[in-house]
């Protein structure tokens, strides 16, 4: 045991010297184990900490902000949604079906785990240039393990986010969002308590799957990413189907003290959590530990990244009923420990002690970093421009891999199980899922735009937070709060830490205006292949609730309706798809954010939904107005005449942010409503026909619009 | 009508039906463990879809080896109702309640989106609310829904008037585009000769609430419960 | 003992799994590949210790489990013995 | 000539297919069987007439597309041909 060996697993000089301090004598193999894991990137968040600690996280509806396994709000009438969101960048990249699979997996067992049956999975999906060969057999397995995952686990599939862009050539991401629904006075946390109660095991057996899989995460991939492959995970989603339902029936006993999924780091992270939240020590017999495999020592078992698994802290005396509901689901149950009054973990294997760590230095002494940040190099200056020519640039716009429909991915999820998805995807700007038994609905969301990030951390983060309040609102629900995957290149670089430092800033600046606190995350530092870093990309996914999903608004405009700009004339081509497509440049200044007006407008669309005269409403973003008024018309089947309108690149296609396309009976109306609140707004045109007539008298048919939209992914993955 | 729902380990989608037959019928149907195999006072049994047993090895086949369903053979023998959606579908052609088999769909990809339905006949209790000829729309979502029977089986089927519904067109007609997992003659559900029997991939109980963007589903569920009322 | 049950499917029956592999090799250059046919196979450990008790007990769990004989043939190898 | 590429999952890592047979298996009254894998077989028509050109295209066949080497292990066989 020394400085070399602790080098491989991941501990620098400076941590492993402290460990000898804690520990007092040389650590052994499992205890090494457990320290490298507990101290790596992804456990302990040691170059993150002291910047998520300046998100705001409170809110009177607010019940559990960051901290547990997921983040919880009250959503009225008792209930509450528990939810978050869960990156598996580097298994997805190794193997994407399994990687993505057991990222939706993961992330649902961190959302029951509190009481909550999951009632819709969502994901946010960046891969590389769609011309790279190897993007196509990435994003097949992607959406073939989400899929697979979810349409068995039987949760509904109803939103996410996809961009395409070189950055992501070696190293996808794949974070996957689950949100759950649970009475709010019955929600479980991971706090032990009790000294002597039974700590037990239940889910599937250990093997050695994705040791030190933590500790992967924390690393960026070099030219040896093959040679770590051995330690993929495999998901049974059947298993997790059954674990739901037994842990949920368990729940509506009062057998349970506490409860944690074993996530990363398995028994270590959970056991080692679990007591130290409750403050109690935790004594482990390995030798209970239901095993697949044979001969596994304790620094195998105790690393193991085996999937489908929870411990669980139970009343005294309660084993029994515990078991016959685990044992009626067919699912491996067994005490293997107990809390005690130590404050230490204590594992032990085949008659010897094999760890024996005090529990408080090892997550009061664990390292946090202040790494040294350095400014963005400010975005390139947009150079000369081609005149917008509205009728080729739009179909091309939404031929475009960023903007293509998606359709041929969500087809593959299940996104009605469960019965009670009310706007599925692509019908609205966030997904609407009902409470079961309740006229309560949830709207949810993905955003990013990792291009306004990395030309602007700050503005680009804000901006991120503002699109999902905004798609949020423009269904007619609102906003409660939000959940960050902060998906970031080496931290070690100080630009990378830059980004991270700024979006961070950018997400709480935006959270504060809108009210729309930050309850639970996630960061995955390191993805970078051969050097070179993603697009700094913080992914919101957003959670709103309606009070009767009947007044849900979704995008799809009908025949005979007049649509009405909200929110002023767009103007700002920097770093808009536009430029990028169009112009052939990526370049200038992100969409600046002004929370004000954002917070104006959409509180203003959503009392104009409230008070029921909106038929159809949707946000401009990525691609501008007019692929927002393109979009909409797709969704509802139906033409329109735009009428007189400025014919300027920066109006059609600028990606200013605060506004909003509404599709109404009575334009007029909806101008003066908006004129007396104060709030810009402009007449477009009127919906009906069969093509797209713009003011320059030019028409897109419906038909040629929709097969431009639509060709990208079948063209790109059924070839 | 007294329903009583199915649930293997594995099943997910128990409470769409439970809520389907509860609107139409108003009473509550019995969950039903697969370990159970008291199956008296019951009209009518329900195997909903999902993925019993992860869909591992074939899908229904080893919920076809449940206790539970020698209580549902006899309850067919007696000439009771059975309904079998998706996996229940899958479960009962496994089981040989129905004839053929559910392969992989055609484009090897599992499939989520709606589709039409033509009904092929409306004087059975579980179509006895639509019109014959009818074009309704359902939810799918699986990943084995391609109906294959050899060629006799298929003629015997449409021969017996057995076909329930069609993959089709909006507009009613038979096409290759519609017939979206690849099903031997665009079939999408089947009846057993007694016409009690019925097997159907689709998710006609996703579809029985305006709000979740449509009804086309609820009358087969009236149809049952109107037919079967006690 | 060692059992090994393969199951495909009888002739006649559309594999389209089998189809888009023989399209997938073609477009990986390997042009000159005819008919694929895609099936499972199945390891079973087996207390038996005589191979014939072996083969049947293999054969009744392809028939009843294993394979779906609508659809599907089997064929049940015995590890060490050789195939009738 | 006619090859059969037979992929496994590789030993360690977890085969919930496997898994929930062997206990439907045992819940059939098959008590006595064990461990169960599950894994697929591939028959391939290949147009090469040399054995060892045969085996060459299935094995390079094999690791291109027919298995997941990643988690998965496989093994040719040529039809005729003794197993090397
Ligand atoms: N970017 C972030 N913003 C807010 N909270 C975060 C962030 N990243 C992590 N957290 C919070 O830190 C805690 C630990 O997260 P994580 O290590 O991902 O949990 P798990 O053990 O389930 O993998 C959670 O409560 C999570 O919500
Ligand atoms: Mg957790």
């Amino acid at each position: 045991m020394n400085q070399a060996l602790a080098a491989e697993f991941g501990l620098d000089a400076d941590e492993y010297r402290r460990v000898l301090d804690i520990m007092g004598r040389t650590p052994s193999f499992a205890e090494l184990g457990i320290f490298s894991v507990m101290w790596s990137e992804h456990c302990s968040y040691k170059s993150s900490r002291v910047w998520l600690r300046t998100l705001p996280t409170q809110a009177p509806w607010v019940i559990h902000g960051p901290g547990e396994n997921a983040g919880v709000v009250a959503i009225g009438e008792g209930l509450a949604a528990i939810f978050k969101m869960e990156s598996h960048n580097h298994p997805s990249f190794i193997e994407p079906y399994q990687g993505a699979a057991t990222g939706v997996g993961g992330i649902l067992r961190d959302v029951f785990t509190m009481g909550a049956r999951p009632v819709a999975n969502l994901n946010a999906l960046r891969f590389g240039d769609p011309a790279n060969p190897a993007t196509r057999r990435i994003v097949d397995g992607v959406v073939r393990g989400i899929g697979g995952y979810g349409n068995c686990v039987g949760v509904p599939t109803v939103g996410g986010e996809i961009n395409f862009h070189p950055a992501y050539d070696g190293n996808p991401l794949v974070n996957a969002m689950t949100v759950g629904i649970a009475p709010a006075g019955r929600i479980f946390l991971s706090a032990a308590a009790g000294i002597g109660n039974p700590v037990v095991y239940v889910g599937s057996r250990t093997g050695r799957d994705g040791i030190h899989g933590a500790t992967m995460a924390s690393a960026e991939f070099g030219a040896d990413a093959e040679s770590k492959r051995p330690t993929v995970q495999v998901g049974d989603p059947f298993v997790e189907k059954l674990l739901i339902e037994a842990c949920l029936e368990l729940m509506a006993t009062d057998a349970i003290v506490a409860i944690q999924d074993m996530g990363a780091a398995g028994l270590t992270s959970s056991s080692v959590e679990m007591a130290g939240k409750g403050g109690v020590g935790i004594e482990l017999d390995l030798d209970q530990v239901p095993q697949r495999e044979t001969g596994m020592s304790a620094y195998e078992m105790m690393l193991s990244e085996s999937q489908e698994r929870m411990l669980i802290v139970l009343r005294p005396g309660a084993e029994g009923i515990a078991r016959a509901i685990f044992e009626k689901w067919e699912l491996d149950f067994a005490v293997i420990g107990h809390l005690t009054g130590t404050g230490r973990i204590v594992v032990r294997h085949q008659g010897r002690i094999e760890a024996d760590i005090p529990l408080a230095p090892l997550a009061d002494q664990a390292p946090l970093y202040h790494r040294p940040t350095a400014p963005s190099p400010p975005p390139r200056p947009i150079g000369s421009l081609p005149a917008a020519r509205l009728a080729e640039d739009l179909v091309r716009l939404v031929a475009c891999p960023d903007l293509a429909s998606r359709a041929w991915v969500w087809d593959q999820y299940d996104s009605t199980v469960g019965g009670q998805t009310v706007k599925r995807p692509g019908a609205a700007d966030a997904a609407i899922v009902r409470v079961d038994g309740h006229r309560l609905a949830l709207a949810l969301t993905t955003d990013c735009t990792p291009r306004y990030v990395a030309a602007d951390p700050e503005a680009g983060a804000a901006q991120a937070v503002a699109e999902a309040w905004r798609n949020i609102t423009a269904t007619g629900a609102r906003p409660l709060a939000i959940t960050d995957n902060m998906n970031f290149g080496n931290p070690e670089k100080p630009v990378v830490m830059g980004q991270f430092a700024g979006a961070v800033a950018g997400i709480a600046r935006a959270c504060i205006a809108l009210d729309f606190p930050v309850v639970s995350g996630n960061v995955s530092l390191y993805n970078e292949t051969a050097g070179s870093p993603i697009l700094p990309t913080p992914a919101i996914g957003g959670l709103g609730v309606l009070a009767d999903a009947a007044q849900a608004v979704g995008l799809a405009a009908a025949p005979g309706q007049d649509l009405v700009l909200l929110g002023g004339d767009p103007s700002h081509l920097g770093q808009s798809l536009w430029l990028r497509e169009i112009a052939g440049q990526e370049a200038g200044p992100p969409p600046p954010v002004d929370l004000a007006a954002e917070r104006r407008h959409g509180d203003f669309v959503r009392a104009r939904i409230a008070a029921g005269g909106v038929a159809a409403c949707h946000d401009v973003a990525d691609g501008g107005l007019l692929v927002a008024i393109g979009e909409m018309l797709l969704a509802g089947d139906t033409g329109a005449v735009l009428g007189p309108a400025p014919d300027a690149a920066g109006f059609w296609f600028g990606e200013d942010q605060a506004r909003y396309v509404l599709a109404v009976a009575d334009g007029a109306a909806l101008l003066a409503a908006a004129q007396a609140a104060g709030i810009p707004a402009r007449l477009l045109g009127r919906t009906g026909g069969e093509g797209l007539t713009l003011p320059d008298g030019a028409t897109i048919s419906l038909a040629t619009l929709r097969s431009a939209h639509e060709r990208f992914f079948p063209a790109l993955m059924e070839s | 009508m007294r329903a009583g729902i199915v649930v293997f380990p594995g099943i997910n989608r128990e409470r769409d039906m439970a809520i389907a037959l509860e609107r139409a019928s108003g009473r509550a149907p019995r969950m039903v463990w697969h370990r159970e195999t008291d199956l008296q006072g019951l009209d009518l049994i329900v195997i909903p879809g999902g993925f019993s047993y992860g869909d591992y090895l074939r899908c229904g086949a080893m919920a076809a080896q449940s206790p539970v369903m020698e209580s549902i053979r006899a309850h067919a023998t007696r000439g009771g109702h059975v309904l079998g959606v998706c996996n229940g579908f899958q479960i009962l052609v496994e089981s040989q309640l129905l004839p053929g088999a559910l392969l992989r769909n055609a484009s090897l990809r599992f499939l989520s989106m709606d589709c039409h339905l033509r009904v092929e006949r409306a004087d059975t209790d579980f179509t006895a609310h639509y019109q014959r000829g009818q074009v309704i729309r359902a939810p799918m979502a699986h990943g084995d829904g391609n109906y294959f029977a050899d060629d006799a089986t298929l003629d015997r089927l449409e021969g017996e008037g057995l076909v329930a519904f069609r993959y089709v067109a909006p507009d009613g007609s038979v096409t290759a585009a519609a017939n979206r997992n690849g099903s031997a003659r665009s079939i999408a559900g089947i009846l057993s000769p007694n016409r009690r029997i019925l097997g159907l991939m689709p998710h006609p109980e996703d579809l029985v609430d305006p709000l979740l963007g449509g009804t086309d589903g609820a009358p087969l569920f009236e149809g049952l419960a109107a037919s079967l009322a006690a | 003992m060692k059992a090994v049950v393969t199951v495909m499917l009888k002739p006649g029956v559309l594999d389209p799994q089998g189809k888009a592999i023989g399209q997938a090799l073609a477009h990986l250059g390997f042009g000159d590949v005819g008919e694929v046919r895609a099936g499972k196979v199945f390891e079973l450990e087996l207390a038996q210790t005589d191979p014939v008790a072996a083969r049947n007990a293999a054969e009744s769990m392809a028939r009843k489990l294993l394979a779906n004989t609508v659809i599907e043939s089997f064929k049940v190898e015995i590890a060490g013995a050789a195939t009738p």
